[in-house]
Order: structure tokens, then sequence, then C-alpha cells
């Protein structure tokens, strides 16, 4: 059965078609491009994607409304807590909850620490994509210490499902905040550590400077969302723009590229708009743990939620973007749709366009600056 | 492309100084003490006790005080748990759960069925080394169904 | 600019195309008839004052008992924070809405996953193939009517579920307990601990 | 379920650490000596002396002459093969212990004290392991594609020198040979690309010929500035015009040289395939490279040439710029009244000959280790960037030195002077560069709050 996707590839002249994945060291997940090269340089690459659908938005129409929770996370487990955030609020509003002000304080301080340990992730391995092997560790090492602080607050290490709707599962452990305290003074002093080591390395910089360029409007109107659209110039943060749950009451600089290695938008603006977003959610729990009020930290919710027939859709800033879960119900305790919009998403769907006239280092370099997460894609 | 003689000598100094950077950070790094620990058996004391309280490993039932109200058994998203009650042939008031099995294979460790417990007889232990030789030894059997236990009642005043 | 607004200057520019704006249940939105949709799409994002030049979400909702497939569209404007929800009902036999493509580039990806998982053909797209599920894959999953086949190729998508396996098993032990020793069974021992069984 | 915790072994058992130290300590120290025995008796002169007078026949008259001096040479092979082999092996431990600390994890420490024996263990596999073929491979190239590299790796040990009279052969030409030898590696890398059927390894053959073959020019002419400063282009001869002392090695007697050392080191870098230039075994692109498709002995001698090579490698640029095997505060005298006019060299000549070889092994492993470092620091670069560097950056900057080095010279015999004052001032220059860079290394500890140095657990 010949493969549809090879109909795009004009296979007339003598270039060499290859399967860049789905099984490849580089493709961060289980994706496969189809790539026709000519020599190093590209033709033309083609995502060909769905090696990891698992169909989440229809076992969201059979699971009731609390039960689909955990399956949130397994959409994006690197930055699971905003996944569990965005559909709470969505049936939140459905249901017409108001969340306390502490457990909005606390999902706060969760999804933050959450955004730092998947942005550690996504730089740390764009380092070992680009050749550097010894950052990684260093990151994972880092993201060790976030593990361990979340899996002392909600029990998981990875699929936390510590959010629940109306509310947050459990409250702060003993001695919790002294603990995330001496992590974040550790965290500070890391940024001129990594930058002398790797961001401002000469060959990383060329590298990365002045790679897959995208412009502004071509950000927007690919629908990228989260870091990638920050690194092309359009300065759009939901937490400070829309804001949601607690994030009014903080102060943070919103990191926005400005071509620090060549043009606004390349590989390197993605790459260092996510280090320096790190430093700033930093703060940001902080200032969540000093203002953290008392208070009970969840509604009381029928254990099966019916919300009267409607839709709405719940929109978070994930570690990938504007993470939104597009909910409609029809009354019954189950949802009617679930649907999740993911920033990888639409992040594929630029490749196939930006990258005629890469080389194949730059495709590994672009796939790793746009920081896709496979299960992201499929769902 | 033409290079100007001061950005020709900038790249060579710009590449010397990061690399003289780089190149310190990952000597300083070699003279210190690693983190990692060599699970399974060069760890100072035995991983299962030092994840924290809340860690959700796997299930565990305290069939003394289980109520058989199976309400973990409809929290659970996949269904893993399943309960089987019946009339206790002596004296009819008592029930017996004569099938108490969650399939640990399938349970995703989310947690939702600890929560509606009445009297918390089902808990998460610290316990995630599940290797087995076959995947139905993952089956815990917390009933015997040639023995059922009886069903706990709880004292009106409690 | 409020999402009444909105709606007001996209009912002056397509007149009878544009139906009622819904009440604000949870997020009031508008339908649009399928022809006018790609007319209303470029005067969303071409005029001055509305510049939805986001296209936030491109997604179906089958309701079979209404026959009718809504394709839902969320835009969105950065520059005016603003944006609205708009609404394309198809019938569920032949489903077909005129491909927004060349309005939103990320409308491409988003109406192929449409089309793959709902069914939905979109005319004018320049490149409609299945995004998620492999290219011969018969039915779209998403469809409240999609029944499941049993496996891709031959491989099959069923495991024998231990449970309803060890049940039966225990029916039969209890039934050879009950012959073995019929009067009163023996007094109810205290229920083993977590000891794995030996499959029989 | 639980896994049964064993007490945790406090500290490896006595047997194994003496063992493996055995091991470790005995293995190279016994090969070269062996290579230091045998490579002063096997010169022709030697065996014609010892056909005279031990077996009282005319060497010229004799017919089997020759058998003995090239049975003599299949040995010297033999033992120099196993060095390299050795040598290889115990750099694959050394890079992943290294490259553990670097990452701060503990690295192999599981087979010996410190996971010493590792690379036996690795050896071992790679000898049991199934060498298969790929289906559509071409066989006949597939199968020798290993042996071209091998080759390749192997002959530079012709002229490599290991100690003031221990040398294989002195060739006049030894410079030149040695940059003739290494083109052939190149040769079983693009053969191997090809023959494997692979797209990836093909990838990875045509990465590797442009690199080195581009980079073998600027390698050939910043060669030319110790050959040039030594006015000969054999190995023992450039040694011999350098002196024990820093201030008498080629590298800091010209300021050129030092920057041609540079030039010359990141050259061998790439022709070496080590990072930042390993682009044909780019893991994070193209899986494994030229020996993708590779298993069992025939990767194993793959491996062997990669690591194999950071010995000719390291050895070849302290030969040229460092002062091979020059003891410091022996001169060049001493060494002919040492070694006297009997036939048969006196014990204190062998004794200085060791210590020469110790000198050079010495140099040429703190090199290797700064080859081991570099490649768990630096990313990796783009092919066309490699191509840039090389052409608009090594090469003017080789062809610079090499014409400096021709005015220097002018000017050095006019006044002799300013050569030792140049090597005082340029070494004192890298002491301080030395200095400054292992202050800035302890600040790095010191700046994490908690950090101190700690070397327990190796």
């Amino acid at each position: 059965m010949e493969k549809l996707i090879l109909r795009r590839v004009d296979r007339r002249n003598e270039e060499m078609i290859l399967n860049f994945g789905p099984q490849h060291p580089s493709t961060h997940g289980v994706i496969n491009f189809i790539v026709e090269t000519d020599g190093e340089v590209l033709r033309r690459a083609i995502p060909d994607v769905g090696y990891l659908h698992r169909s989440i938005e229809k076992i969201g129409e059979m699971v009731g409304y609390p039960g689909f929770m955990p399956y949130t996370d397994r959409v994006d487990y690197l930055a699971a807590m905003f996944a569990n955030e965005g559909y709470a609020i969505a049936v939140e509003r459905l249901l017409k909850l108001q969340v306390p002000k502490r457990a909005q304080y606390l999902r706060a301080i969760a999804c933050e620490l959450n955004r730092i340990a998947s942005h550690l992730v996504s730089i740390g391995s764009m380092a070992m994509d680009i050749g550097a092997v010894t950052p990684f560790p260093y990151a994972l090492r880092e993201r060790e210490y976030i593990n361990d602080l979340i899996e002392a607050l909600c029990g998981a290490r990875l699929t936390y499902n510590y959010l629940r709707i109306g509310g947050v599962a459990y409250d702060l452990p003993q001695g919790w905040r002294d603990r995330c305290l001496t992590f974040l003074d550790h965290f500070d002093s890391l940024l001129q550590e990594w930058d002398r080591l790797i961001s401002f390395n000469e060959i990383y910089e060329r590298r990365l400077g002045g790679v897959a360029v995208i412009s502004r409007e071509q950000a927007i109107d690919y629908g990228l969302v989260g870091p990638n659209l920050r690194a092309s110039g359009v300065d759009w943060d939901l937490r400070r723009d829309a804001p949601y749950g607690a994030y009014a009451d903080f102060k943070f600089d919103v990191p926005v590229g400005k071509g620090w290695a060549g043009v606004v938008g390349d590989c390197y603006d993605r790459y260092y708009v996510r280090v320096l977003e790190m430093f700033a959610s930093a703060k940001i729990v902080r200032q969540a743990l000093e203002k953290l009020p008392e208070g009970e930290i969840q509604v009381k919710v029928p254990k099966k939620p019916k919300p009267e027939a409607g839709e709405t859709m719940g929109r978070v800033e994930s570690a990938r973007g504007e993470l939104a879960y597009y909910v409609v119900s029809d009354g019954t305790d189950r949802a009617h749709r679930v649907r999740a919009r993911t920033g990888s998403f639409l992040a594929m769907g630029i490749i196939e366009d930006i990258s005629p006239g890469l080389m194949v280092a730059d495709l590994v370099a672009l796939i790793a600056s746009l920081d896709v997460v496979a299960p992201e894609i499929d769902r | 492309m033409a290079q100007s003689a001061s950005e020709y000598v900038g790249n060579v100094k710009d590449t010397v100084k990061s690399f003289w950077h780089g190149m310190s950070i990952t000597l300083s790094y070699m003279l210190r003490r690693p983190i990692t620990v060599q699970y399974p058996d060069r760890t100072d004391l035995p991983v299962r006790d030092t994840l924290p309280p809340r860690y959700r490993g796997f299930l565990e039932v305290d069939v003394s005080i289980c109520t058989g109200c199976q309400a973990c058994e409809r929290a659970c998203p996949i269904s893993c748990i399943q309960m089987e009650l019946e009339k206790d042939p002596r004296n009819p008031k008592q029930r017996l759960v004569t099938q108490f099995d969650i399939d640990e294979a399938k349970c995703m460790f989310c947690g939702l069925c600890v929560e509606p417990c009445p009297t918390g007889s089902i808990q998460h232990t610290r316990e995630f080394e599940g290797s087995q030789r076959s995947i139905r030894n993952l089956v815990f059997r917390w009933a015997d169904p040639l023995a059922p236990f009886p069903v706990y009642k709880v004292a009106k005043d409690a | 600019m409020t999402i009444n607004e909105i709606h007001e200057k996209l009912k002056a520019e397509l007149g009878e195309a544009v139906g009622p704006l819904s009440d604000p249940k949870a997020d009031p939105f508008c339908v649009v008839k399928a022809d006018r949709i790609v007319d209303a799409c470029r005067f969303l994002r071409a005029t001055p004052g509305l510049e939805l030049d986001f296209c936030e979400d491109l997604t179906a909702v089958d309701w079979p008992k209404r026959n009718v497939i809504e394709v839902v569209y969320h835009l969105y404007s950065y520059r005016h924070r603003h944006g609205i929800v708009l609404k394309v009902e198809t019938d569920r036999t032949s489903p077909s809405v005129p491909s927004v493509e060349g309005v939103w580039k990320a409308a491409n990806w988003m109406e192929r996953e449409v089309y793959d998982l709902f069914g939905v053909a979109f005319p004018g797209h320049p490149d409609l193939r299945r995004v998620l599920l492999p290219d011969d894959w018969e039915g779209h999953p998403l469809r409240k009517d999609y029944q499941e086949g049993e496996g891709y190729h031959g491989v099959p998508n069923v495991r024998e579920n231990p449970l309803v396996e060890l049940r039966r098993l225990d029916q039969i032990r209890i039934a050879e307990q009950a012959k073995a020793n019929p009067p009163a069974p023996a007094p109810a021992a205290p229920a083993a601990p977590a000891a794995p069984t030996a499959k029989a | 379920m639980p896994v049964n915790y064993a007490p945790l072994p406090k500290r490896t058992p006595r047997w194994l650490v003496g063992l493996t130290w055995a091991i470790a300590v005995g293995l190279p120290v016994s090969l070269l000596v062996v290579l230091l025995v045998l490579l002063p008796i096997t010169k022709p002169a030697m065996i014609d002396g010892f056909i005279l007078h031990q077996l009282g026949h005319d060497p010229a008259v004799w017919p089997w002459r020759d058998l003995l001096a090239a049975a003599a040479l299949v040995l010297i092979g033999a033992v120099v093969f196993g060095w390299g082999a050795v040598f290889g092996g115990v750099s694959t431990w050394l890079e992943r212990k290294i490259a553990g600390r670097m990452q701060s994890r503990i690295g192999p420490n599981r087979a010996g004290a410190g996971g010493y024996l590792v690379w036996m263990a690795d050896a071992l596999k790679m000898l049991l392991k199934e060498d298969l073929v790929p289906a559509e491979a071409d066989d006949l190239l597939f199968r020798a594609a290993p042996y071209f590299g091998l080759v390749g790796f192997l002959l530079t040990f012709v002229t490599l020198p290991f100690g003031e009279g221990i040398i294989v052969a002195d060739l006049g030409v030894g410079a030149f040979f040695v940059t003739a030898i290494t083109a052939l590696v190149v040769v079983g890398i693009l053969v191997a690309g090809w023959s494997s059927n692979s797209k990836w390894a093909l990838f990875g053959g045509f990465r590797s010929a442009a690199q080195v073959i581009s980079y073998e020019i600027p390698a050939g002419i910043s060669l030319m500035v110790p050959v040039l400063m030594a006015g000969t282009l054999s190995m023992q001869g450039i040694i011999r015009a350098q002196g024990g002392a820093p201030w008498n090695w080629f590298v800091f007697r010209n300021p050129a040289a030092f920057v041609a050392f540079f030039i010359f080191f990141t050259s061998q870098l790439a022709e070496a395939n080590r990072t930042p230039f390993d682009l044909p075994e780019a893991e994070s692109e193209l899986v494994a490279g030229y020996h993708s498709e590779y298993s069992g002995f025939r990767f194993g001698l793959f491996f062997l040439v990669e690591y194999g090579s950071l010995w000719v490698m390291s050895a070849l640029a302290i030969t040229l710029f460092f002062g091979g095997w020059q003891i410091p505060g022996f001169h060049a005298d001493q060494w002919v009244a040492v070694r006297g006019t009997s036939p048969f060299p006196p014990p204190a000549w062998w004794g200085m000959q060791a210590a020469s070889m110790a000198v050079f092994a010495a140099k040429t492993y703190t090199l290797v280790l700064v080859v081991l470092w570099i490649r768990w620091t630096l990313p990796r670069i783009r092919i066309d960037q490699m191509m840039n560097l090389c052409w608009k950056y090594l090469v003017p900057g080789a062809f610079a030195c090499f014409l400096f080095t021709l005015l220097w010279q002018l000017l050095v015999s006019a006044v002799p002077r300013v050569e030792l004052a140049s090597g005082i001032a340029l070494s004192l220059v890298a002491l301080v560069l030395v200095a400054l860079f292992l202050k800035q290394t302890r600040d790095n500890i010191y700046s994490v709050a908690g950090d101190r140095i700690d070397l327990s657990n190796w």
C-alpha cells in the first residue's frame, strides 16, 4: 500500500528520500519525517505523525468528568500540571464554581515548578541534539530536585493528578516551603553557570543563530504559541495578558525574542526565551510562597458532577504554549466532547514550510527548538 | 561573505573565551562528588524508604475495615478493581466479600480510588518494584474466595 | 471590543448568513452558513478594527440526535485582545465545509485532523490526508456511532482481562469446595494477604 | 516482590583492588618494557653484529639474515599492535570515567575496582557478538573496510618515537610518512559508509571524506613549522632539535609555532573525528554514522582505530611541538656519553631510555586527557561551518605561521638570543594562563553553595 505522503514527494530527480524517524535519537518521541535531501541540504521535510495516537478525546467522552483528570496528565507528561489546570478551569466554568484563593496559589506554585522542569528537559535535550552531551545531565540534575519537591507534594513524579475539579487534592506537606526556598536559592545561581557553559558557546550560537527563522506574521499565521511565539517577537503571555487563577497577583517579566544570536525568531531565540522564562517562573514561585493565603483547598463537588448543557474553553499558558481544553457538556455526567488543543500540534504544521533549504543538522536543531513532544501532537 | 578584519578576529576571540568558560565548568564538575546513586543495590538505604509519605505506589487494602461499599471500584477510571459480595449463608444480615482483586498491571496509580473510601482501608504503599515473571502475578487478591471476609460495619456513634 | 460588537459587525457584513448569538450559557457562539464561512473569516481577519489573526482552534462536535456535525472556529486577536466563536453545521451523512486554510495557515493541520477523526471533507484544502491515523484506516473514530474494529492488519486490540478470568476460576473452586464438604463450610479464615495466585 | 538489598559493599574487596592495579599498571608497562628491550636490539646493525659474534657467520653472505630481520619486524609489529589495542581499550574506560565525572555521575565502577576492567569486558563482548552483514550490503567491501582503517592506524607507529633510541624505523621522512598514512583511515570510512547499503552510513562516509581530506591541508602546513625550525623531517631529528626544558620546546621558541600548535591540534581533532568535529558519527543526526551497520568484531576494529588514533594524534603533537622524549636537564652529549662504544649498550643507557619513554608517555597522556575533556564540553559543528573553519581560518593561519617562521628563522640566525627570549616569555604566558584557568575552575566549585572538591568514590 503506497503511503499517500509519498505523493507529495516528486521522485523524478535524483534526490534521496530519507525516513527521519519514527525511531530516531533526535525526534523527541515517536515522530517521522519523510525528508527529501539533495546531499546535506533538504528539499523538504514532511512530518508524518500519529504513532502515539491514543484518542484521549474519545476517552474523555466515556469517562466521567473527575475520572478524566489522570488522562490529561498523559497528554503532555513533561508539563502535566498545566493539562490538569486547563481541564479543571473548563469544567469549573461549566459548573460555575469559584476556586478558593489558596487553591489557586497552590496551583500556580505547582504549575510554575512544572514549567521549570519542562524547560530544563527542553534546553537540556536541545544542547544534546546540537552535540554537547554534558549540559543534559546538569539540566536533569536540577529537574530531579523539582521532581522530588512535587513528589512530596502530590505523590507522583511525572503524571501528577494533583488538581481536582474545584481545587487541589493536597495541601503543602510539612517543611515543604523551606525545601522549595532552598532549591530556588540554589537554582538562581545556575543561570550564569548555564550561560557560560552552553548559551554563550560560540559553536552553539553559530549552530542556532539565524537558523530556521520564523517571522512574526508567520508565527501568528501558523498558530504558534508560547515560547515559539514570543521568540518571534510577539509579546503575548496568557498569564499576564488574560490572567487566570492567581496570576493577577504576581509581577514577572515575559522574555521576548531579541535576536540574541542573529535574527529575531531563529532557533537561538526560541532556546534562550525558554532559559529566561525558567528564571522568571522561579520568581513567581517565590512570590506565591510568600503571599500564600490561608483557607481551604477544595470546593465541595458532588462525586458525579452534572453541569448543565453548554460549552466552554479553559485556556492555560503551558510550558509549550497556550493549552486550551474545549469541553462541551450535554447535561449528563459524561462530557459530550473534550478537545485538547496543544501547542506542539501546530508547531508541526510549520516544519514543512520552513524546512526547505535547511541542512540535516538544522532540521535536528529546528525540531529541538520547537520543543515538540510526540504524545502532545498525537493525543 | 566578506568579513571585516575586526569581525574575523572577534570570532576567534569569542571562540576562545567561550571555550575557556565551558572547559572550566566541566573540569570543575569533574572534581566534585557525583550526585547519582546506584540503584538497586548500592544505595545507602533501600529506595523504598526514601520516598515521601504521599508517594502513590501499589495499592494495599486493609480488609478488616473494608465496608464493601465498592466506592473505589466506581471511582477507578480504568475499572481495574473488581469486587464480589454475597450474603453470609449463616446470618443473613452479614455480607461477605468473596472477591476483591486489583489489577496493578492496568492501574495507573492516579489515587482516585483512595479518596472516596469511607474508612480509608484502600491506601497507596511506597512499593514500586513490580517486575514479575508473568503479568498475571500483578493481580493482587485481597479476598480469598474460599474464605471470604466479613464486611466491616461502622459503629453508629463512631 | 466585546463579542456582541464583533457579532454586530459580522452580521452587518454578511446579513442573513450569520445566525443569532447564543445566550451565554458558558461561551457564546454564532452559527454561520457553510458557503459563507470563508468570506466571514476573511472579513474578520482583514478589517482593521477586528484583525482576528490567530485561529486559536478549529475542531468539530458530532450531534447524532440533530444529525449534524458542527465545525467550531475559535478566533482571537492578539492586538485587540478579543475573540469570537463561529460554528458551521453540516449534515452527518456527507459533511463538507469549505477550507479556511487560505485565511490562516494554522487551519491546515487542524482541518486535516477534523477530516481524519470526523470525516468532514474540506474542499479547497491543499493536502487533505489523514494526519493521525494510518492512511488505510476505515471509519472516523470521534463520531458517536463509531464501531471499533477488532484490530488493524491482524494486530488484535483486545487483551483478556485477568479479573474476569480469575472470577471464573473462583466459581469453579467454590463449586468444588461446596461439593467436597456440603454441610456448613469451615468458618471464614482471615483473608490471605497479597499472595500472588498460582494460575490454574 | 521487594528486591533483597545485599549489604552495601563498604569497600571493593582487597583482592579485586590488587588485581585491578596489577592489570592497570602491569599490562601497559610490560608492553612498553618489551618495546624498550626489543626495538634497540632489532636494528639491522645489531642483527649483523649478533650474527657475526653469536652465530659466527658472515652477515653479508649468510642466507637466513633477511629472514631473521623480517621475523624481528613481525614480532615488533605484533607488540606495537598489542600496545595500540591496549591503549585503545584503556582510553575507552578512561573516557567513560571522565565523561561520568564531568556530568556529575559515577561512570563505570562494577567491573574491577573503579570499573577499570570494563574495557576488557567490552573487548570480550565484541568478540562474542555476531558480526552480521546487512542483506544488500556489498560483502567484500563491507568486510574489508575496517582493515583499511586498521592498517592506516598501525602504520603510523612505524615512525612514531617512544623514547630516545626506541623507534621502529627512524625514517628520514618520518613526519611526511605519518601524514600520508593517516589518509588511509578515510578510505576505510568511505568504503564502510558506501558498502553498508544504508543512507545514514552513506551520509557519515561522505561527511568524513570531506572533513578528513580538507583538514589534512592545514595539518600538513602547520606541521611544516617545526620541520622548518628543526631542519629535518625525521621525528627523532625534530625532537633532538628541541631541548628538555619548556623554553626550549618548539611551541614556545617561536610565537608562530604556538599558533601552529593550535591549528595542528584542531585539524588533528578533525582527522580523528573527535568532537567538535564528530560529524561522521553524529549520534543525534546520523544515528551512528558510517559504522551504524557494523557489529561484533568489525565494529570493535573501528572502535580500536578511533581510540587508538588518540595516541597517534597526541604523540605526533608532542613530538613536533612539546619536545617529545627530551628529559629536562639532560643534554644531547650526555646521551652519547651514556651510550658508550660497546656493541651492547650498558644498563645506564637502558635506564635513561626507560626515563625518556616515561616522559614521552606522560606528555602524550596529558594531551589525550585534554582531547577527551574537549569531547565532553563542546557541541558539534555543522558541515558547512566545518568547511568554512578549515578554509577561511585554519589554512590561511597555517600559511601565515609558515611565512612568519621563515622570517623568524632569519631573525634567529642573526640574533640567536631572541629565540631564548621568546621561549621564556611564551612559557611564562602559558604558565599564567594555566594558573588563571585553575583559579577560575576553583571559583566555579565554590560559587555553588555547599559544593567542595571531593574526589571520593572514584
